[in-house]
């Protein structure tokens, strides 16, 4: 059947072609520097930025603590911690949505649709992917530092300080997986952030907008210029922990 | 031996270290049919004994007898799975660590620079400038060279010296000591040994674990020997390095191998 | 014995008014053909389709059918059932356009009012309807897009998810409007404007071009949605006792 | 505005009853034992499970090997794999669509919008994870052993196995995490499953359909079976590992 | 002393290691102006020099002198940044590692059992029944109660007595011993004194680094001391115990401190 094979042929071609076309598009997107492209760009660091950095702030403590303390019921917490990694995020977007919505309890806010919305749902969604990694990484220092915080009597604020700075190359890694969980993430920005173009549109609702209007080789440049921003920002950190552990501390 | 003290690299600083226990009044340690056990195995078994306030105790015995986690015991680190530990009259909590300074076999130090590592115990107890006077208390025990160095890059001795300034810093009423001369120079040994002297004329409390049985003549004022987990003896040095009333003691002595049948360590 | 089975590319707005777990069933008891529904954004169902992954097409774009057919991807487009679009809105009615006919004037009362409008903005047959009337109102949504016009880019549902959250009007398929159980404050504010009909089409993937196309058990599901008995299923799918999906295969030719 | 009020208070009860009604839901599908429920709970630990074998499999290996091997380039290794822990899922879904389409190179196959080409894409999203969270979690313990392990002379893959064998608490940690991210994602496994009823339907994609279909009791009764299928999961690994743990080589 | 070790804690089971080297040809370590620096100083500095293919060469020096560095790029396992580093005409890679056993001041054991320790390295050196075989080992050296404890457990005494075990294991031809006695009971210090003349005996190579100068003055045959870096002599230990040439070196006999001036360790 040659007519079947030319066909099959052309077809490969077919989603090479999208494949190609998409590299095309995204080198398009990042030398054009189209305006709507930053804006979006822009607000997706911006949000997920932002739950990073509330993640972190609740997350690195509360990890160090499961880390580090011992009390009853600690394993129970850590398996319910572990668990709430797998916390679907559009679950998340739908608690955060109830509670946001004007019918909801926290309605009179007029926070839904909004940015700040997004902040809310990425950072319930991250923080227990943090604090769950954050007591793995922060144990193996706390068994190493714990009978000598114990016999020193560190209160414990001071031993989680401790615990974090002195952990800081291992909470980096940590972060930047919570940053990447965040930052891909759409179920739940999509729900309470509605995807409303120029307010609350950002990476990964475009390209989940872009994949329904069946706009394939568009909506990958998307997802490789999203990419690009997770490598540089990664490259980031790299560089700045790089910095440190050339001190020797690490 | 005083002109030594002054020129080894642990000059008797002591004297000046932060006084931050409240109170000087040195409470005997007492056990009492204390025991311990781990992974299905006795450790110590029917510990009882009375530690005088002040002087240096000696506690012998070959390895694996338990010396350690009698240490760790005493400080409250480990929970006694029989028996009971007294300070005078409180078990050891935060109240009595806070009075305490324990050097652990393998000193465990924070990864930071060696300096980092004295100014934390001393921001711990509230010095002011803490950076400051740690670099004086470095410098005063010839560490003053490596204060910027990432503490986990030290040589084992200089690592352990560290460990011993850390522990002095917060001027402690009682001195628990695991080995902490075991990777030190004969120079450091003779200064550390000063410094021990030192605290101990000052009413510390000291309990030295060695097994440099020279040490252990020129420091201790009692002996507690200890094998497979059981005491087996408690005795005056002078009469223990004359002629020590256990088999085992002996045995030790002379280096050689205590008897399997009365141990249940190696 | 082996279980045969298509797949059809359809909407999510189909899907989710749930006439597929009414018509489904009849036809595999009926021809022992399972059918799977892929239910995507309008755009994607033709581009899966386009690709060949998939048997059968059922979408409402009557443009973007066609010109599927005319690629050569489809073997031929047949009506199979029209329903109607519908105006919700809240009740509060900032507009002031409840019980209103004409679709255009009051979208046009909307832009005025500046009152919050949800818009699926995903090029969808929907979205495409929406544009439409926009235009017969002479309103550029474009400019006022991020402002009261609130383009969501997501499928029906969520779109109206959104209008309910933030009190917005929108302009849905009466279908899933009726299977929709997040109303909220909402409700149907304009409807009966004939500008507001949605035609479904139905297309056999080509399976010339797409020699894996099971072309047999395919071009049975067509024909039977088209049959008599296909059409008189349609009409008997019922949301909350209303019909919702009105047959109209015979008179477009099928 | 005594009516303003009403209204508030009513929404609110409103919301509420969501949720409450999102518990009684939740049981009842529980305790139903509903057949469809069933199969969709079976075939989402069955895709996920899979994908995380292979995944584990893939990422445990690479990730020691870059945690203990030193190697020119590697910093800029660690770089890449901790940025594609930010990888879409939606993204990853194109490209595996791309690869199974038809019109794709392993069209012949025909793994779409089957189970498999699920686990595939799960698996793709979550390598990079296991692997980047491995790599973390080896290097501690790596830097532990590697002085011991040259003067030793141990060859690589006795290293790594060492390594993974002596590292397995940290790494159980690492396997929940990309369990998580696999079991509550849904933008690939929708592209590439079609999310097609009693085939392959899994509960995050059943999520999203009754979210998108406005009933959002059920959704998130749904979420609820979902995290309790998580904290299964997760209680399992921890109490298995609790009884390594205690044979005291933790 | 011949007593002693049939009944000490390590019976003279050396002889009956599994013998893997290929050739028990002994290759001499050669330096060449060797230096080492590290976190922008100078740890080791012009080392020139070379170690007779056998017999006992003990490394002697006061803390931070840089022997453990020493040590280490002998091995391999540290580049140095200048000169050069040979045994016989090789610099040390791969091949030269097998030949050679290296037990670190801080021994490092697998968090597994004390068997599995041993185990892991007959394993690794392709020995049949390695298991059965590192049980046997771990008897004859009387650690056999301690084969099924999690090696992270052991004491202090006991996980150093554990890494010489896995360190003969493997039957080498050269020996690095870095402070291998220094938490040692002295029945222990004589069993392990015991094995290192035995292997010496049968024309292992031992460079031993310890602070213990009885020990030293026991085993060197000759003894190289370095302090600040720098090898400050290299002498015949018969000569080097009755009056060193250096300056450095009688002050560390002494139990003085070096004169700060002359060293860049602290
Ligand atoms: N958690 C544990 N499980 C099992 N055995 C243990 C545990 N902790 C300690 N041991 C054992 O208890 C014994 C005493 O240990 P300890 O560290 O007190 O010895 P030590 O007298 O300090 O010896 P060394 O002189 O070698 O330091 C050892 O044989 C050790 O293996
Ligand atoms: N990476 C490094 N960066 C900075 N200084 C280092 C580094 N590694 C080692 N040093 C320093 O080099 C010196 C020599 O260290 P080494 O461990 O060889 O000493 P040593 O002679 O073995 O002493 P000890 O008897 O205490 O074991 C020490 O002062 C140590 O602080
Ligand atoms: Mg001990
Ligand atoms: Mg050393």
């Amino acid at each position: 059947m040659p007519t079947a094979n030319a066909t099959v042929a052309f077809f490969l071609i077919d989603t090479m072609q999208d494949f190609t076309l998409a590299f095309v598009l995204a080198g398009q997107l990042l030398i054009g520097l189209d305006p709507t492209l930053m804006g979006i760009v822009g607000l997706s660091l911006a949000v997920t930025g932002s739950a990073l950095l509330v993640a972190c702030l609740i997350g690195f403590p509360v990890g160090a603590l499961i880390g580090f303390r011992q009390f009853r019921g600690r394993s129970f917490v850590i398996v319910c911690l572990n668990a709430l990694m797998g916390l679907p995020p559009v679950v998340v977007g739908l608690l955060v949505y109830m509670m946001l919505s004007n019918a909801g309890p926290l309605g009179f806010l007029q926070l839904l649709y909004t940015p700040s919305a997004m902040i809310v749902a990425q950072a319930v969604l991250i923080t227990p992917i943090v604090a769950a990694l954050s007591r793995q990484v922060v144990e193996t220092l706390a068994r190493e530092y714990a009978d000598t915080f114990r016999t020193l009597v560190v209160p414990w604020p001071t031993a989680l300080l401790a615990l974090l700075r002195d952990g800081r190359s291992g909470l980096a890694t940590v972060a930047l997986a919570g940053f990447g969980r965040a930052i891909a993430e759409v179920g739940a920005v999509i729900i309470v952030g509605g995807n409303i173009a120029h307010v609350t549109r950002v990476m990964t609702t475009s390209i989940a907008l872009e994949t329904s209007k069946g706009d394939l080789a568009l909506a990958l440049a998307l997802g490789f210029v999203l990419l690009l921003i997770a490598l540089a920002v990664n490259a980031t950190v790299a560089a700045l922990s790089l910095a440190t552990r050339e001190a020797g501390h690490g | 031996m005083a002109s030594i003290v002054s020129t080894v690299p642990f000059p008797g600083r002591f004297a000046s270290a932060p006084q931050v226990r409240t109170s000087r009044c040195q409470r005997s340690l007492q056990t009492v049919d204390l025991g311990f056990e781990a992974g299905g195995k006795t450790i110590l078994d029917k510990v009882s004994m009375t530690l005088s306030p002040s002087g240096l105790t000696v506690l012998l015995g070959p390895n694996g007898a338990g010396k350690s986690v009698f240490l760790r015991l005493a400080n409250g680190l480990l929970l006694p799975t029989r028996g009971t530990v007294r300070w005078g009259d409180d078990r050891p909590t935060d109240a009595t660590r806070l009075t305490q300074s324990f050097v652990f076999q393998r000193p465990v130090l924070l990864r930071r620079s060696a300096l980092d590592n004295v100014a934390f115990v001393l921001k711990l107890r509230g010095v002011a400038e803490a950076r400051g006077k740690a670099r004086s208390l470095l410098d005063a025990a010839g560490l003053g060279a490596l204060a910027d160095r990432p503490a986990r890059v030290l040589s084992g001795g200089e690592q352990q010296r560290l460990a011993i300034v850390r522990a002095l810093a917060t001027g402690p009423g009682v001195l628990l000591l695991d080995e902490p001369t075991a990777s030190l120079d004969p120079a450091s040994v003779a200064a550390v040994e000063a410094l021990i002297r030192s605290a101990e004329s000052q009413g510390v409390k000291v309990i030295l674990v060695t097994h440099d049985v020279a040490q252990a003549r020129r420091l201790a004022h009692d002996v507690v020997f200890l094998s497979g987990g059981v005491v087996r003896e408690h005795t005056a040095a002078a009469d223990f390095f004359l002629s020590p009333h256990s088999a085992e003691a002996r045995a030790y002595l002379d280096g050689r191998l205590i008897p399997q049948e009365e141990t249940n360590s190696c | 014995a082996e279980e045969k089975s298509i797949i059809v590319q359809s909407t999510t707005s189909t899907a989710n008014s749930g006439l597929f777990d009414h018509l489904l069933p009849l036809f595999q008891q009926k021809t022992g053909i399972r059918v799977d529904v892929v239910a995507v954004g309008t755009g994607q169902a033709i581009k899966n389709a386009a690709n060949g992954d998939g048997d059968v097409l059922f979408v409402h774009a009557k443009a973007d059918e066609e010109k599927f057919v005319a690629e050569g991807n489809g073997v031929e487009r047949f009506d199979v059932m029209y329903n109607d679009f519908v105006v919700v809105g809240p009740k509060a009615d900032p507009a002031g356009i409840a019980g209103s006919r004409d679709a255009a004037a009051a979208l046009a009362k909307v832009a005025a009012a500046g009152a919050p409008f949800v818009s699926r903005g995903d090029d969808s047959g929907t979205h495409k309807a929406e544009l439409k009337l926009w235009k017969a109102a002479g309103v550029d949504v474009k400019a006022a897009s991020g402002g009261w016009y609130r383009e969501t880019g997501s499928g029906m549902g969520q779109t109206l998810n959104i209008a309910a959250g933030m009190s917005g009007y929108a302009l849905t398929d009466r279908a899933t409007w009726a299977a929709f159980q997040n109303k909220g404050e909402l409700t149907i504010v304009v409807e009966g404007d004939t500008k507001l009909l949605n035609q479904y089409g139905i297309i056999l993937v080509n399976p010339v071009k797409f020699p894996r196309v099971k072309a047999e058990a395919g071009k049975a599901f067509v024909d039977w949605v088209i049959s008599d008995e296909g059409q008189k299923a349609i009409a008997d799918f019922k949301v909350s006792g209303e019909q919702v999906f009105f047959p109209n295969a015979k008179k477009a030719g099928g």
